[in-house]
């Protein structure tokens, strides 16, 4: 009908920790409508609340009049979702979790956000741009079925 | 403007080989802002506690800020020579719990009774 | 700690019947960390959904281009809702719906929405301004007791 | 990008007189875009048909078009003089159909047994 934007949906919210479930729900909302299966709704709403919980937490510093732009962009085959901070982005590599480190007290308890985000989505990437950084994550409506990847080993 | 946040119940009850266990029934959410309720919690069990079971079918939200609290409860319990034991979490956070390697250290049962009866097995 | 607008979140969504669903789920959301009870969430996400759709069909006329937005407004006490178009919004008086005429074919079978914003939340109103037109829906977290309304008989 | 939309399942049962009931079971959204699960199954239904349950329990969106809808089946019901009784409604939407006045033409039973017992009674 029209080129422009008109699946694109934009939420907007202050840096607090706990308005991630907004997020989080939002976008199962979405993707509800966009017929994704339940299993892999959870999989997105865990990966938005942790790319919203790090855009509060250490892109905006908690400073809660500094907001989290969390876009939703549809397609009829994917779902993206882009979390906006005004912060500078995670500096790569970042450590993977390792639970025999954590148990022995060789690693922090927490640092598990960025391996469960790109553990649940189909892809994510994080980019840094001039005015703030942003998380992008992408579910595919239709993953490539396993059986395709195993063909080609 | 109050969240209704995490909320734990303790319990004590016997194990099939009568020694105790105690219950801790989490609901709620289980986030960074639940240092109290995990950790708080877990600090005024008695000495003596040597068997912990957690339910976790009525929490509805848990991060990864909630689970390194787990895990930190983990930790201190694993020096006490603690045994924890748990169940009630979604398919999906069994997932997660086993993407993290959580379940390396502590199984996740289906339900209370198997749970209950891993102490004694 | 700040006065500038850190209570109030914004949503952008696009003029397409079942969109409202997101905005529904959104406020829910909200509502929810705010504290309400479950019957009063009800009763927003169907007045929210109900002025969505106004927005979308009456205010946006159907046209996916133009974006519907809605506002979220978060007090110690109440929420208040704002949901935009680009539209006139509607004349008043609206004929107030009666089943016995719709029954009887006097009144047509639609025509409720309004009617059950207005008995689901404590204030309601609409609101021309140059640029579009606004429904703003309030709910109160500790509505006046009806004991002390009966006092005042 | 498809919604689940509504979907609506038809029985027909008998009632304890042994005259037929025609059950509709929705599921899923009602909307205006249910013009033809609810009419369209409504006007498909046979000529012979003189009670209609409707189940709402599967339902899980109701809005002011799909509730028109409901009322336009309800008016020609009315008209050939059938019976409609209905169940399982949220004690939200019970409050919703009240406020519209719905239940002065058709009752909002508790469950299933209470509806098909109301066609007798
Ligand atoms: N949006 C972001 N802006 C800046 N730094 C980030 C952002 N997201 C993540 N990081 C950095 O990456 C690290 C790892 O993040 P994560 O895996 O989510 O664990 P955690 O947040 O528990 O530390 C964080 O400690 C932080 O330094
Ligand atoms: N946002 C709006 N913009 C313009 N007109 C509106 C808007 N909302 C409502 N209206 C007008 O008010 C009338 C009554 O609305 P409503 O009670 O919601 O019933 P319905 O939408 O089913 O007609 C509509 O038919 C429309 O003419």
């Amino acid at each position: 009908m029209n080129e422009v934007v008109p699946n694109n949906i934009e939420l907007k919210l202050p840096s607090r920790l706990g308005f991630e479930k907004i997020a989080m729900n939002t976008a199962a909302s979405v993707a509800r409508i966009m017929g994704f299966p339940e299993d892999r709704i959870e999989d997105l709403k865990t990966a938005i609340a942790e790319a919203c919980i790090n855009a509060i937490e250490h892109g905006n510093k908690l400073n809660e009049a500094l907001l989290v732009g969390v876009n939703l962009n549809m397609t009829p085959d994917t779902l993206e979702v882009r979390v906006h901070d005004t912060g500078t982005g995670p500096s790569f590599p970042v450590e993977v979790p390792d639970i025999d480190k954590k148990m022995h007290e060789q690693q922090q308890p927490r640092g598990m956000g960025i391996f469960l985000i790109r553990s649940l989505v189909d892809e994510a990437e994080w980019v840094s741009t001039p005015g703030g950084s942003y998380a992008r994550l992408l579910i595919r409506l239709h993953p490539e079925p396993i059986a395709a990847i195993e063909e080609r080993d | 403007m109050a969240d209704k946040g995490t909320q734990v119940k303790m319990e004590e009850i016997n194990a099939a080989d009568a020694q105790p266990v105690t219950i801790l029934r989490f609901a709620g959410d289980i986030t960074s802002a639940s240092q109290a309720a995990v950790l708080g919690t877990y600090q005024g069990l008695a000495e003596t506690t040597r068997r912990i079971l957690i339910d976790f079918s009525k929490v509805e939200y848990l991060n990864s800020s909630g689970i390194a609290l787990v895990i930190q409860m983990m930790i201190a319990a694993n020096k006490k020579g603690q045994v924890i034991q748990s169940f009630g979490l979604t398919p999906h956070f069994q997932k997660v719990f086993t993407m993290v390697g959580i379940t390396r250290y502590s199984k996740l049962h289906a339900d209370e009774a198997t749970a209950l009866g891993a102490f004694t097995a």
